[in-house]
């Protein structure tokens, strides 16, 4: 059974929950709209359709602490950072990024398990957002994700001025209980129809994937073509940060001049010192990174992952690299029918 | 216009004396251009349009050097700017590229248009001023100037500075006076310009998009990579990294940055970065006089130089900010 | 890890009163690294160094620091206490905690905070610290003197004395220079040629001393010890070994339109010429632009005359190269050219002169054999006027003049005037002056002779304008003491000159990377302290090319640059500062900037081999010479990659103090 | 330090070895006061002065930054302070931009006579910098206890 | 308390200094004992915080009962900090990571021989010590150890008097690449003192040294009749977590620090060669 409230009354919802729990939100700060605590003074921008960067940082942030040592002669002392403890709601999670957290969980909530990401997941509440006007980069299609029915413990839907809520699980329960029930569920069936027929439209949404697999690894991996394709990658990360998917990291120590602090933060494979040890490394130059990142994504995690592709059709990439180079090019690229 | 460059350069690859061409490839989208390097069968996936904002110089720096032969690169007018001054720095043998000036007559920024409201963007047809935008929820209408890129509304004019032939003809874009931003900034409180930055910059995510485009950032190893420059760093933990990053980026620039504009075009997150360069390019002009860098080969540039008659460091005091 | 050694000094009470130094000695105990701490009386004193020296054995020390008085008492102390312990001496650091701590504050806590933190910075930084060793190079023993007059002959001689080895290049036909056109000097009025002629014979015949007249350096590579000099030896078409002197040339020679450069061009002489009797060498040259020879092909009159056989008009110019130790730049002066102030008429009329074709006026050697005649008319002047100040302490107009005082023409004008009133004491002689600057052993009392003895007519005031009236000089003149405007007609006025360096100085300037001051003048290394020395090591400043002096002057600084020379070439090699600027090769990016900041031209680029995680290849680095480096640093702030570094002051010791200072 | 202690400034002076660090020198000889939260590093030039090493002060603390060095003119290297004063004005002047208070640098010739000049110097600087308040703008949150 | 992310204290109980530029530390937890239990092969992270964190692959066996040593070659900031300690100092220890040699299944009952070159033993080291000390759980087992010179070559007074001892009934071969003063055994490189020794190719190998002289040891091996499925290795590339969740340290499909490091040289043939 669906709720409903009028979407001018949304700010009174999240004051309300605000209240108990952190409300993370699209916001619209210095021109762009990223993912942000909800203040009063926030400006909301559920219409934005993305983010710039993906909804990943809730749950794995740019940079988390991890533990301190205090240095004193030769002794350590060792604090370990606390674990999230508070309740969050991510508020107009997309359908894409919703399928992100699930492939996260993969890597994250394995064994050995990550405490300060399971202690996020834990407590966080997703709710998801129907896309009302999916764009010419989404291709989210591929990877059976319904952006009109979106994944997540609750899914919302913006019809016309009221938006739409279904509590997906026990969480998502708890969300929509104190809100009043949806009289009538038409809008939203015809907004999914809507979509729908829109999703089919989608340049990009039928790509041929075949032969992205672990059995044609070795195939994949010796293509000739990944140096061409490779050739104006410039060696940045903004793929990899603007990426829902991307998850690898790197632990570095920072000296506050009384303690060591030990802090995590986003990495890139696509950077040039990621594999880099004293003596060199096995990927030196950007050919080998740039293939890391996509063989990763294609290949290896799904060979890992019963099939799983580590990509969620977002279309941030095609939007945010410099030089417009991106998985849909190494897909159409690389991808087998064309040897066929 | 693409047509002309593709006959010349099939005329000039026909003999084997160059290594290839420096140019931007048609990529997924209609409006995706991708550099690459391209040989005589590879020139039908060349495209030069509208839509080739990036500036191709840096790409030479390593391909110039791996290669016996010349290469031939493709260069706007103010690419060739960057071309000189990393030739300057000797990061470009001269003598290794044949330089083919191509006409400019402003580049159109995809951001901006989506910016403007305008979502599923399938195709873009030039009409004169008039952009005739196909989406996916109908046909939309643009005037050009109201997208071009950044970097175009400050112009440096249509001259080649460094082109061995020119093709095409090119046209000035520049808005008028390219200071007013700064200007504007200079006009806040410090306070205001405190909040200013640190609302740009706390978007800032790192990803070493400005620094990997630009041309100035030529550097074998970077300093925020160099575990030894003990300001090695990935991300910014907290604020003052934000800033340290951009400070020391811009200040790694100041005198050799030719305000290109590529660290505004490809930030993410829409930081307008040109701005810091800027500023240090207008003070450079007021103190130490007109310079332009990458306006030719060997400059010396006002940060190695100095005369005697220099103003102190207190001069700020009197100039514009200060609050 | 360094195991480091920290070492309070009370230095009796003077650290001791305001800092608690058990506190401090205490406090750095806990300091990772610091595994012995410690703090005593006197610290330098012959106890306290052998308590350094102990504790270093016994406790395996790599790195000390002294918390003492400042670095620049004693640091020099305490590294040879490192040395004689067998630590390396730049494995010492010292907290000023006396200058810069217990003598500024009064407070006991407040000192020993600051102490503490003063010294934690000095064991940051010594974490960081490295072993420096000074790098050597060989020394050439053999030094280039260029210019020939008095300064650069006075050198020579100086160092030729020492034994060793001296070239002294000189671009016109003889060397002499400026002193000897004088007539005489002041304030003795011995005869100038008198006194420098038996010099120039002395240079000529001192087995040391190579005169290579005729010749100006072509290039300059090297640095101090190792310089490579290229010479370029212009073809005189004579061959010096066989003329011998005799002049017949000279008197054969049928063209007479060439201006003698020596008496300042106020008279003719052939296309082969001596330039003066005593000339060293006294070998003739031709002038290939006046020459019929070189014209028409035809005459050769002086090759049939000339017995030797010395003539040869197939003679080409000669490049020598030869390597140099050190560098002795002695390029000297010229009057500035006077044509510019047509206010005194310059241009308009032969009679007026500048004082320098006055000197030559009156030398029994010159134009008019000493005869004091007017070049106009030959007739003997009644009346002359001196205007002093000519191009000199002029601040308005700067293409014009000059805005530094020349220091000399207030004294010549004075000997000019003397002389005259001597031999003619029918003349009458004024002088306009602005000030008149005599300060010099026996100079204000020379120039109150001209005033009193000899009633020589001083006018305190500039001259407006001098016109051609006849055959007379309008001067029209301010008297400034009496306030009243001055009206003169002479047969002669004497421009009293502004010098200036030589013109070939900034172009040599550039070639030995040497400073030089707007004006052209060679900068000297330090104003005070190193007045003799050119930034850059092994090139020394001699005479004029350094500022305005007179002879004695000019003489004594040749002397000081002879002995700079002497202590260098008398060295087998030379140790290098060890605090130097160093290249990282794997990130160097060849980019030249470094190369354009160095005031000393120590950074060169090669090419050469890479093999980093980074980058593998030939890639173009940059190369510090240690022999030239003076580490100031000013390579290091350039260097946007941080491949540039100051041994002893590198980016990660100055930032480990920083972030002790901030702890 | 403690953390109930009152605020006082903690500035950083940079000094060139030649002039500034000996004029340091002879205020102390002088007896000549200035407070004890000015810290000198001792630099060989005041063109070694890395702006990254201004940057770094501030990160971990410090609320002022003041560079001496020789006169112009007056330079042991004969040019390096007119890079540093380059350097400097075109560093500042970009803090300035970025909203840092302005007064929080400064850049000031002391010759080794000037020990007078070099207390007076500081006295008035930590003054300007107490006035100003505590540095919350370029500081790292990490370095603060 | 989080385990795989936040390390342990340790403390370095003893110092041996084994060539130039290699040091053993011997580490216990700060109350005495093992900081945890591990098997050969395995790797632990050391991290000296501020400096950095490294995997060090465990030098001592698992039937150690009350410490654990790593043997440390100096190439990087963490190593060289390493080399400056003195005894005493605590350290931060996470671990045991990666797959072991197959010491209890595949390696069972088997003629074996080991190869290192260099720091190679390090690894190696272990097992060698597991295997002794489960002496009757394996067949014949030989050594074949080379250095670039006698300084060179890791614990040697322990190959001498410990396994090269009767008692030991294992075969230890050494050799050094030159010839050298004071040296009777062998001169040669590894690979061709392999070819020499002519081993039945019914041996299970375990190799491991600089990349090079595995490429050759394989060929070597190959000519002689062995295949891939008889032989083991372990790898080493750029480490972070330990846990295959950095993303750092694949090859292919496969994290070193979770499916390796051991890896035998049939499975790396499935994987690209990117290492």
């Amino acid at each position: 059974m669906m709720k409903q409230l009028p979407l001018d009354r949304l700010p009174e919802l999240f004051r309300k929950i605000s209240e108990k729990k952190t409300v993370i939100a699209p916001i619209q700060s210095a021109g762009q709209v990223n993912f942000g605590v909800w203040t009063e003074d926030s400006i909301l921008r559920l219409d934005a359709l993305k983010t710039v960067k993906s909804a990943k940082g809730a749950f794995f942030p740019q940079v988390e602490d991890i533990v301190r040592f205090r240095m004193e002669g030769k002794k350590i002392d060792i604090h370990p950072a606390d674990v999230l403890t508070e309740e969050f709601v991510i508020f107009g999670v997309r359908g894409c990024d919703a399928r992100s957290f699930e492939l996260l969980d993969r890597v994250f909530l394995s064994d050995p398990v990550d405490p300060f990401y399971a202690a996020r997941r834990q407590h966080g509440t997703v709710v998801t957002l129907a896309c009302n006007e999916p764009e010419e980069t989404c291709f989210c299609t591929n990877f059976g994700i319904d952006a009109a029915d979106p994944a997540g413990d609750v899914t919302c839907w913006i019809a016309g001025d009221v938006i739409y809520f279904r509590a997906n699980t026990e969480k998502g329960i708890a969300f929509t209980a104190d809100l009043e029930s949806a009289e009538n569920e038409s809008p939203v069936e015809e907004l999914k129809k809507n979509i729908t027929e829109i999703l089919k439209k989608l340049p990009f949404g039928a790509l041929n994937l075949t032969g992205f697999d672990g059995d044609h690894l070795m195939e994949r991996f010796n293509d000739p073509r990944w140096s061409e394709l490779a050739r104006g990658c410039l060696g940045c990360g903004t793929c990899t940060f603007v990426c829902p998917t991307c998850q690898c990291y790197d632990v570095r120590d920072f000296d506050t001049g009384s303690d060591i602090q030990r802090y995590r933060c986003w990495d890139s494979c696509m950077f040039s010192d990621f594999t880099l040890m004293a003596h060199g490394t096995n990927r030196p130059t950007q050919t080998e990174r740039f293939r890391q990142r996509f063989m990763h994504k294609l290949v290896y995690f799904p060979s890992n992952n019963e099939g799983l592709y580590s990509c969620v059709g977002c279309g941030r990439c095609l939007e945010k690299c410099p030089q417009s180079i991106h998985i849909i090019n190494v897909i159409k690229a690389l991808g087998v029918n064309k040897d066929a | 216009m693409q047509e002309m460059i593709i006959n010349r350069l099939r005329e000039l690859l026909a003999d084997g004396e160059y290594a290839g061409v420096i140019g931007w490839a048609q990529g997924e989208t209609p409006f995706d251009r991708t550099p690459n390097l391209f040989n005589a069968e590879g020139l039908d996936q060349l495209r030069y349009d509208s839509f080739c904002g990036s500036n191709l110089s840096k790409y030479l720096v390593q391909q110039a050097s791996k290669t016996e032969k010349k290469i031939i690169a493709l260069l706007k007018p103010c690419d060739c700017y960057s071309f000189n001054q990393l030739c300057t720095e000797h990061r470009i043998d001269r003598n290794k590229v044949y330089v083919i000036g191509v006409g400019c007559k402003g580049k159109i920024d995809v951001e901006k248009i989506r910016k403007a409201g305008i979502k599923g963007i399938t195709g873009i047809t030039e009409d004169g001023d008039l952009l005739k935008i196909e989406t996916m929820y109908g046909e939309k209408e643009i005037s050009r100037k109201d997208v071009l890129l950044e970097k175009c509304l400050a112009c440096k004019g249509k001259e080649h500075k460094c082109a061995d032939e020119v093709l095409g003809e090119s046209e000035e874009t520049c808005s008028g006076d390219k200071y007013a931003a700064v200007r504007r900034l200079e006009a806040m409180t410090a306070e205001e310009r405190f909040e200013f930055w640190r609302g740009e910059l706390s978007k800032c995510i790192r990803c070493n998009a400005c620094r990997n485009v630009c041309p100035a950032c030529s550097c074998i190893k970077c300093v925020f990579d160099n575990p030894n420059s003990g300001v090695q760093n990935k991300a910014a933990a907290d604020d003052f990294e934000e800033s340290l990053f951009h400070i020391i980026r811009a200040y790694h620039v100041a005198g050799r940055c030719t305000d290109c504009g590529e660290c505004s075009r490809v930030c993410p997150q829409g930081i307008p970065l040109h701005l810091l360069n800027r500023r240090i390019i207008q003070d450079v002009n007021e103190l130490y006089g007109d310079y332009q860098a990458g306006e030719s080969i060997g400059q010396r540039h006002p940060l190695t130089d100095f005369t005697l008659e220099d103003e102190e460091p207190s001069v700020i005091d009197t100039r514009g900010g200060g609050k | 890890m360094q195991k480091i050694g920290v070492f309070v000094c009370w230095c009796g009470s003077n650290i001791a009163a305001t800092v608690d130094v058990k506190a401090v000695a205490q406090a750095l105990k806990n300091e990772a690294g610091v595994v012995f701490s410690t703090d005593y009386q006197y610290m330098c004193s012959e106890n306290g160094q052998a308590m350094i020296r102990q504790a270093i054995k016994e406790h395996q020390l790599t790195g000390i620091v002294v918390c003492s008085c400042s670095p620049r008492m004693h640091e020099a102390t305490f590294r040879k206490t490192a040395v004689s312990a067998g630590l390396n001496p730049y494995m010492v650091e010292i907290a000023n905690i006396r200058e810069q701590c217990s003598w500024i504050h009064k407070d006991i806590a407040e000192g020993t905070e600051k102490a503490i933190v003063l010294a934690r910075a000095a064991v940051a930084k010594l974490h960081k610290n490295a072993p420096l060793t000074a790098g050597t190079s060989p020394v050439t023993k053999r030094a280039l003197v260029i210019g020939g007059g008095i300064a650069g002959i006075q050198t020579a001689l100086d160092v030729a004395d020492a034994g060793f080895e001296v070239d002294i290049v000189e671009k016109s036909p003889t060397i002499g220079g400026r002193m000897a056109q004088l007539d005489k000097t002041f304030p003795t009025l011995d005869c100038s040629a008198c006194i420098l002629t038996p010099k120039m014979v002395e240079a000529a015949q001192h087995e040391k001393i190579n005169i290579i007249s005729y010749a100006e350096l072509e290039s300059l590579s090297g640095f101090v010890g190792n310089f490579t000099a290229t010479i370029r030896k212009k073809a005189r078409f004579i061959d010096e070994d066989k003329c011998s002197g005799c002049g017949v040339c000279t008197e054969k020679c049928p063209s007479r339109k060439g201006l003698d450069e020596f008496n300042m061009k106020l008279n003719k002489r052939g296309a082969v010429y001596i330039p003066f009797a005593q000339a060293i060498p006294n070998v003739a040259v031709i002038d290939a632009e006046q020459c019929l020879h070189f014209r028409t092909g035809k005459c050769g009159l002086c090759q049939k005359n000339c017995s030797a056989g010395a003539i040869d008009f197939e003679q080409k110019d000669q490049l020598i190269e030869r390597k140099y130790g050190a560098i002795v730049v002695a390029t000297g002066f010229k009057p500035i050219d006077a044509s510019a102030f047509n206010e005194y008429a310059y241009n308009d009329s032969p009679d007026v002169v500048t004082s320098l074709e006055f000197e030559r006026i009156m030398n029994a050697a010159g134009p008019t054999k000493g005869q004091l005649i007017r070049p106009s008319d030959l007739k003997h002047p009644h009346e002359i006027v001196v205007i002093q100040c000519v191009g000199s302490r002029c601040t308005e107009d700067k293409e014009k003049g000059k805005p530094y005082c020349s220091k000399i023409c207030c004294m010549y004008t004075a000997k000019h005037a003397m002389l005259v009133r001597e031999k003619y004491p029918d003349v009458k002689v004024h002088v306009f002056y602005i000030d008149a600057r005599t300060p010099g052993k026996n100079f204000d009392e020379f120039y109150r002779r001209a005033v009193e003895q000899y009633d020589v007519d001083y006018i305190k005031g500039m001259v407006g304008k001098v016109a051609v009236e006849g055959d007379k000089l309008h001067v029209q003149g301010s008297d400034l003491l009496n306030g009243e405007q001055v009206h003169i007609n002479a047969d002669m006025v004497v421009l009293a000159t502004a010098i200036e360096p030589d013109p070939t100085a900034r172009s040599l300037g550039t070639m030995l990377t040497a400073s030089m001051d707007t004006n052209d003048f060679f900068t000297e290394a330090h104003p005070k302290l190193r007045p003799v020395e050119s930034p850059p090591a092994g090139i020394f400043l001699s005479g004029v090319a350094q500022g305005p002096k007179d002879i004695p002057e000019t003489v004594a600084q040749a002397g000081a640059a002879a002995a700079k020379v002497i202590g260098l070439l008398c060295k087998n090699e030379l140790t290098c500062n060890a605090c130097v600027a160093q290249t990282n090769e794997a990130i160097c990016n060849g980019c030249s900037q470094c190369e354009k900041v160095c005031p000393y031209g120590a950074i060169t680029y090669e090419d050469k081999e890479i093999r980093s995680p980074e980058f593998r290849g030939i890639r173009r680095i940059a190369t510090v010479n240690e022999a030239i480096c003076q580490g100031c640093g000013a390579c290091t702030v350039t260097c946007p990659s941080g491949a540039m570094d100051l041994k002893g002051f590198t980016n990660s010791q100055i930032m480990s103090e920083v972030d002790a200072i901030c702890r | 330090m403690s953390m109930n202690q009152e605020w006082t400034p903690k500035i950083v002076a940079f000094c060139c070895n030649w002039c500034s660090y000996a004029g340091a020198d002879l205020a102390g000889s002088g007896r000549m006061n200035y407070p004890a939260n000015v810290k000198i590093i001792r630099i060989p030039c005041s063109c070694r002065l890395n702006p990254m090493f201004v940057l770094r002060a501030f990160q971990r603390g410090a609320d002022g930054v003041i560079l001496c060095g020789c006169h112009p003119g007056d330079c042991h290297y004969s040019t390096g302070n007119y890079y540093a004063r380059r350097r400097m004005t075109v560093l500042f002047s970009l803090l300035d931009y970025m909203g840092i208070e302005r007064g929080r640098t400064r850049v000031e010739w002391v010759s080794a006579a000037e020990g007078a000049k070099f207390a007076a110097t500081m006295n008035d600087f930590v003054k300007t910098i107490t006035e100003l308040g505590e540095n919350k703008k370029l500081g790292d949150l990490r370095c603060k206890k | 308390m989080p385990d795989n992310i936040i390390p342990m204290l340790g403390v370095v109980t003893a110092i041996r200094i084994d060539t130039p530029d290699i040091k053993t530390f011997r580490v216990e937890a700060v109350d005495g004992g093992k900081c945890f239990e591990h098997m050969p092969g395995q790797c632990a992270m050391i991290s000296v915080p501020g400096v950095g964190e490294a995997m060090f692959s465990i030098t001592s066996s698992p039937t150690v009962k009350d410490y654990q040593e790593f043997s440390v070659k100096k190439c990087g900031c963490v190593t060289e900090w390493l080399h400056h300690m003195d005894v005493g100092q605590q350290i931060t220890i996470r671990g045991p990571y990666g797959r072991p040699f197959p010491v209890d299944t595949e390696l069972k009952g088997k003629d074996l021989l080991f190869i290192a070159g260099g720091v190679g033993l390090a690894p190696l080291h272990s097992v060698i010590n597991y295997v002794l000390d489960n002496r009757t759980d394996y067949g014949a087992v030989d050594i074949v150890y080379g250095s670039r010179s006698k300084e060179d070559l890791l614990d040697l007074p322990e190959i001498q008097s410990v396994w090269a001892d009767p008692a030991s009934k294992m075969n230890v071969h050494l050799t050094i690449d030159r010839e050298q003063d004071g040296w009777d055994g062998h001169v040669g490189f590894v690979p061709n003192f392999v070819k020499e020794l002519d081993y039945k190719p019914d041996r299970t190998v375990l190799v491991c040294g600089p990349p090079i002289m595995i490429k050759f040891v394989l060929e070597a091996l190959t000519e002689m009749g062995f295949v891939k499925t008889q032989v083991y290795t372990t790898m080493e590339l750029r480490m972070k977590c330990g846990v295959g969740k950095c993303g750092r340290c694949n090859i292919g499909d496969k994290y070193v620090c979770k499916d390796g490091p051991v890896f035998r040289f049939d499975e790396l043939d499935e994987l690209p060669a990117e290492y």
